[in-house]
């Protein structure tokens, strides 16, 4: 089925309580600022504590039809159980980020992909010192992949403007926010340089 | 008509912005229904309609609105018709089971012609069916649900931008024709995030239910001299009996032929009379097409998929997406039936309930029904095979 | 409504002159057409005043009237009219007689 | 104006007697007779409602009135006030939904017993535990009489009805401790013959913030009929002879069983307990 024709097709997954969620947003967010469409769907397992979570996010340039992602062009996994479990929808030729200080994912095929290991906790706590920003460092180097269909001042809005259930974030956390993105936008352009 | 910008002066900083946002289809929906001036919510919580009773929770105290919680369903409904009845624009938003629940209130809410909006995100079903899962069965329980004859609006939205511009409308309509309208959004739709603009506020344009202008002695609360009578509200001093059985002009019961034959004739004239009016639609490469997919919701999306391959593979399909289910743009169906379309066919996850509406319409044309109701849309593979199936006979 | 207050009932008792005492007189209203012969006024009056009538209204119910004879029993204490669940009596309480001109009013019709 | 109503219900034009001048306004005269059975409290219940809402101290159009189905459902139609008929049980919720939307109103239920306490019984319970600042007024005469008389939640064990031709082998509400356990601000329970307490305590609840619960005792011939209790005149007497005033009862002996030998009446309940809403 040709949906990848007009639209870049992502797929977040990782443990709830990664910050999935609020990464696909921001993705989501960006390329609707920036006057894209984009469709963000989320997925749980059962479990209300200690599960999966999964967003898949669809960014068109006209509108996006079909919401659902039957296969992924950027596919990141935060756990093992995440890229057990949905690795098969990465098409080939597609970018695989994983989160490396938490594992390390035996890759079959790895040629066929492009594959960018990220230290993402550890660059986190580096530059902000909370492991938590660990999703928006990911963010960061996804957006150095899909650069420049989603620009970098886009998702920096996109921290500034996303707002919670309580209102906005407040301006100290935005800022952190920002620093981890940048940090991750960084790694991932100086990575995929060097990958030529 | 007024606008946002002129009714509700004070509260502009407190709605939600003009300009780009990413928002799920039920708080889209939420946020839809606080620009359109609701300021009542009434509702018991069902997965997957949650997000929205959480929201304007948080959301309505801070434009001056109130929220509860009520015991069920048929509580929630009952306490948005009598919030309305004091004035206040309300709404409820539930699931299937609690639709059903709601129904005779519906029919309460059609006699006493009092406006009100529900929103449905529809999940599969029958009974409990799975909660967190999509299912798209209750477009005609929306219309037939409760007992007797009455009309209702009911808008189909596809995505989180439509579930923000249809609760606006579902708002604008109830109070226009004193009708409850419903927003049959689906799981998917209140889940999945989108892009949702927010149009200037002098461009949104907000309707009121019409006051009476006589004084109270003059005044008939179902005055069967209009189509849609001025609306006394409780405690303004028209003080009149706002009656649930059958009743007069006066608001008396009656058993009386003529009078109650009027009456349900006015219920039922109001809408369809309008329904031009009311009704909207979406053809989507309709002009030449030799086979019309009827879809709605969040189904369109991957029926739209499936036809972008299908043309390119030289099936001459086209979309024809109804926005709203009632009034059913049946003439569209029946132009697109005499300008010698081959086949209706209809892709929706339930086992066939527009189905039955396109084919009232479709003069003679044969209609085919794509049954699919696992809890998911029918992915662009699945309608395209069936499609080309259907086609090729 | 008393002519005698509650409080001083006791003490007024020995000196009241019940030659000159007035109490008041009810006059009955019915508005047949509202009754549906419940019997509430005709049994809870204390006085016994009102019986069914030989007519019926237009429903084909008896409505209540006054016994014969009784035409001055009735104290106005307004019980019928209170429990009447038609809307259908009202007491007019206007006039008042003295218990002497009661009694020499009551044996005289009697005696006519 | 129309004169539909006229033929709809007597065909005859009625006058209401000077004696109800005071609420001529609030009575839509051109209704009455009303439905109701001879013998029926409920006219009873109606005229000191009237008079009562006349002297509340609050302007009558702030008045609303909801009611549900059932021969008492029928009361809000003859009050010249805001008055809402709404499905059957379903007063309450409708009522909560009002004084929410305008706190100004005073929001006054009537429903039978089997409006607020069978169908309705969920609302009743739920709405007294939020403290909803409504009133309720609980007429009840033991059975379901607009339907033909099918055994109620409060029909006594015993009794026989329609629907219990055997005699009734369920056991009956405790309105009032089943009101104050609920977490009413107000409980009482008076019958259609104690007029003045019940006008004292119908302007009480009009002045009570909270959920004032008021049960009204009243004869019903449907269920006089079935159970050889003579008639309404005869059920009055009953209540006339064996009831007792006692504002500091025990309401968990307060029930009232088939033989009727024992009817406690009285304010039972006033407290301050937070309303809901503001």
């Amino acid at each position: 089925m040709q949906q990848s024709l007009d639209q870049v097709r992502i797929r977040l997954m990782g443990l709830g309580g990664h910050g999935i969620v609020f990464a696909g947003r921001l993705l989501g967010m960006a390329a609707a600022m920036q006057g894209l469409d984009s469709i963000l769907t989320i997925t749980y397992s059962p479990e209300q504590r200690g599960g999966w979570s999964r967003a898949d996010v669809i960014i068109a340039k006209e509108m996006v039809d079909y919401p659902l992602i039957d296969e992924a062009d950027v596919f990141l996994a935060t756990t093992q159980q995440a890229f057990s479990l949905e690795f098969k929808s990465l098409r080939k030729g597609g970018i695989f980020v994983y989160e490396s200080t938490i594992y390390k994912p035996v890759i079959p095929n790895a040629n066929d992909y492009v594959v960018i290991p990220v230290p993402a906790t550890e660059i986190a706590e580096n530059v902000t010192g909370r492991r938590l920003m660990m999703n928006v460092v990911l963010v960061g180097v996804i957006t150095s992949a899909l650069e420049p269909l989603i620009k970098e001042e886009s998702i920096i809005n996109a921290i500034r403007g996303m707002t919670r259930r309580a209102g906005k974030l407040d301006t100290t956390v935005q800022e952190m926010n920002i620093k981890a993105f940048q940090a991750g936008l960084d790694y991932g352009r100086k990575y995929l340089k060097g990958m030529g | 008509m007024p606008t946002v910008a002129e009714l509700y002066k004070k509260d502009l900083d407190k709605l939600l912005k003009p300009g780009i946002h990413f928002l799920d289809g039920n708080t889209a929906t939420a946020e839809g229904a606080v620009t359109a001036g609701c300021r009542f919510y009434a509702g018991y919580p069902i997965t997957p309609s949650n997000e929205i009773a959480e929201y304007m929770s948080y959301r309505l105290p801070q434009v001056g609105g109130k929220f509860i919680q009520m015991e069920d369903e048929i509580a929630s409904i009952a306490a948005v018709l009598g919030a309305s009845a004091a004035g206040v624009k309300s709404m409820t938003a539930t699931s299937g089971p609690g639709f059903s629940l709601m129904q005779e209130n519906i029919g309460l809410g059609s006699m006493l012609e009092i406006p009100a909006v529900i929103v449905d995100v529809m999940r599969a079903g029958p009974s409990t069916g799975i909660p967190t899962l999509l299912g798209q069965g209750d477009i005609l329980q929306a219309k037939y649900g409760s007992h007797g004859d009455y009309e209702i609006v009911a808008y189909l939205p596809a995505n989180p931008q439509e579930a923000f511009d249809f609760t606006i409308k579902a708002f604008n309509t109830a109070e226009k024709y004193r009708v409850v309208a419903v927003v049959l959004s689906d799981q998917l739709v209140g889940h999945m995030y989108g892009k949702v603009r927010v149009p200037e506020f002098d461009e949104i344009e907000i309707v009121e239910r019409p006051k009476p202008t006589v004084p109270p002695d003059q005044y008939l609360p179902y005055d069967s001299k209009y189509l849609v009578p001025p609306m006394a509200i409780a405690g303004t001093g028209y003080r009149v009996n706002n009656e649930s059985l059958t009743h007069t002009d006066k608001g008396y019961p009656t058993t009386d032929k003529d009078a109650s034959f009027k009456l349900v004739m006015r219920l039922v004239r109001k809408i369809r009379e309008n329904e031009k009016e009311i009704a909207e639609w979406e053809e989507y490469l309709l002009d030449d097409a030799e086979y019309v997919i009827v879809s709605y919701g969040s189904t369109s999306g991957s029926v739209r998929r499936a036809i972008k391959v299908l043309r390119t593979q030289g099936y001459r399909v086209g979309l024809l997406r109804p926005k709203t289910a009632w009034p059913f743009p049946g003439w569209v169906v029946e132009n697109l039936a005499s300008r010698g379309v081959q086949k209706f066919i209809t892709v929706e996850v339930n086992m066939g309930k527009m189905y039955h509406v396109v084919r009232e319409f479709s003069r003679g044309v044969p209609v085919e029904h794509i049954p699919y109701a696992p809890g998911y849309i029918p992915d662009p593979d699945y309608v395209m095979s069936n499609v080309k199936k259907v086609i090729e006979g | 409504m008393a002519l005698i207050q509650q409080d001083e009932a006791w003490f007024m008792r020995r000196l009241v002159n019940l030659h000159k005492m007035k109490r008041p007189v009810g006059k009955i209203l019915v508005n047949p057409d509202l009754c549906k012969d419940c019997r509430f006024c005709i049994e809870f009056c204390p006085n016994n005043v009102l019986e069914e009538s030989k007519d019926v209204n237009f429903k084909g119910y008896h409505y209540p009237v006054v016994k014969p004879g009784k035409e001055l029993d009735c104290v106005a204490c307004r019980m019928c009219e209170k429990i009447c669940p038609e809307f259908a009596i009202t007491i007019i309480s206007e006039e008042y007689i003295t218990y002497d001109k009661y009694y020499g009013v009551s044996r005289h019709a009697h005696g006519g | 104006m129309s004169t539909e109503v006229e033929v709809a219900t007597t065909g005859i034009k009625v006058e209401l007697p000077k004696a109800y001048d005071d609420i001529k306004d609030l009575i839509r005269i051109d209704r009455l007779p009303h439905i109701w059975c001879p013998g029926c409290g409920l006219g009873i219940l109606l005229k000191l409602l009237a008079r009562a809402i006349k002297n509340s101290g609050i302007p009558i159009e702030k008045h609303v009135i909801v009611t549900g189905i059932g021969c008492t459902g029928r009361i809000g139609g003859y009050l010249r006030l805001d008055a809402y008929h709404v499905t059957h049980g379903r007063a309450i919720p409708f009522a909560v939904g009002l004084k929410m939307a305008n706190p100004e109103l005073e929001v006054t239920v009537v429903g039978g017993d089997g409006d607020i306490l069978a169908i309705g019984g969920n609302h009743f319970i739920h709405a007294a535990r939020r403290n909803d600042d409504i009133n309720v007024i609980i007429v009840n005469n033991f059975i379901y009489g607009m339907t033909g008389g099918q055994y109620s939640p409060t029909t006594p064990k015993g009794a026989k009805t329609t629907t219990s031709p055997y005699g009734h082998f369920e056991n009956p509400f405790n309105v009032p401790l089943l009101a104050y356990a609920a977490g009413a601000s107000y409980v009482a329970r008076w019958s259609v013959l104690h007029q003045n307490e019940l006008y004292q305590s119908l302007l009480e609840m009009f002045r009570v913030k909270g959920f004032a619960v008021i049960e009204v005792l009243s004869p019903c011939i449907i269920y006089t009929d079935r159970n050889a209790m003579g008639d309404a005149v005869d059920f009055m007497k009953v209540i006339k002879e064996r009831s007792t005033i006692d504002h500091n009862a025990n309401l968990a002996d307060i029930d009232i069983d088939f033989s009727m030998k024992k009817i406690v009446l009285g304010n039972f309940v006033k407290r301050e307990r937070p309303v809901s809403y503001g």
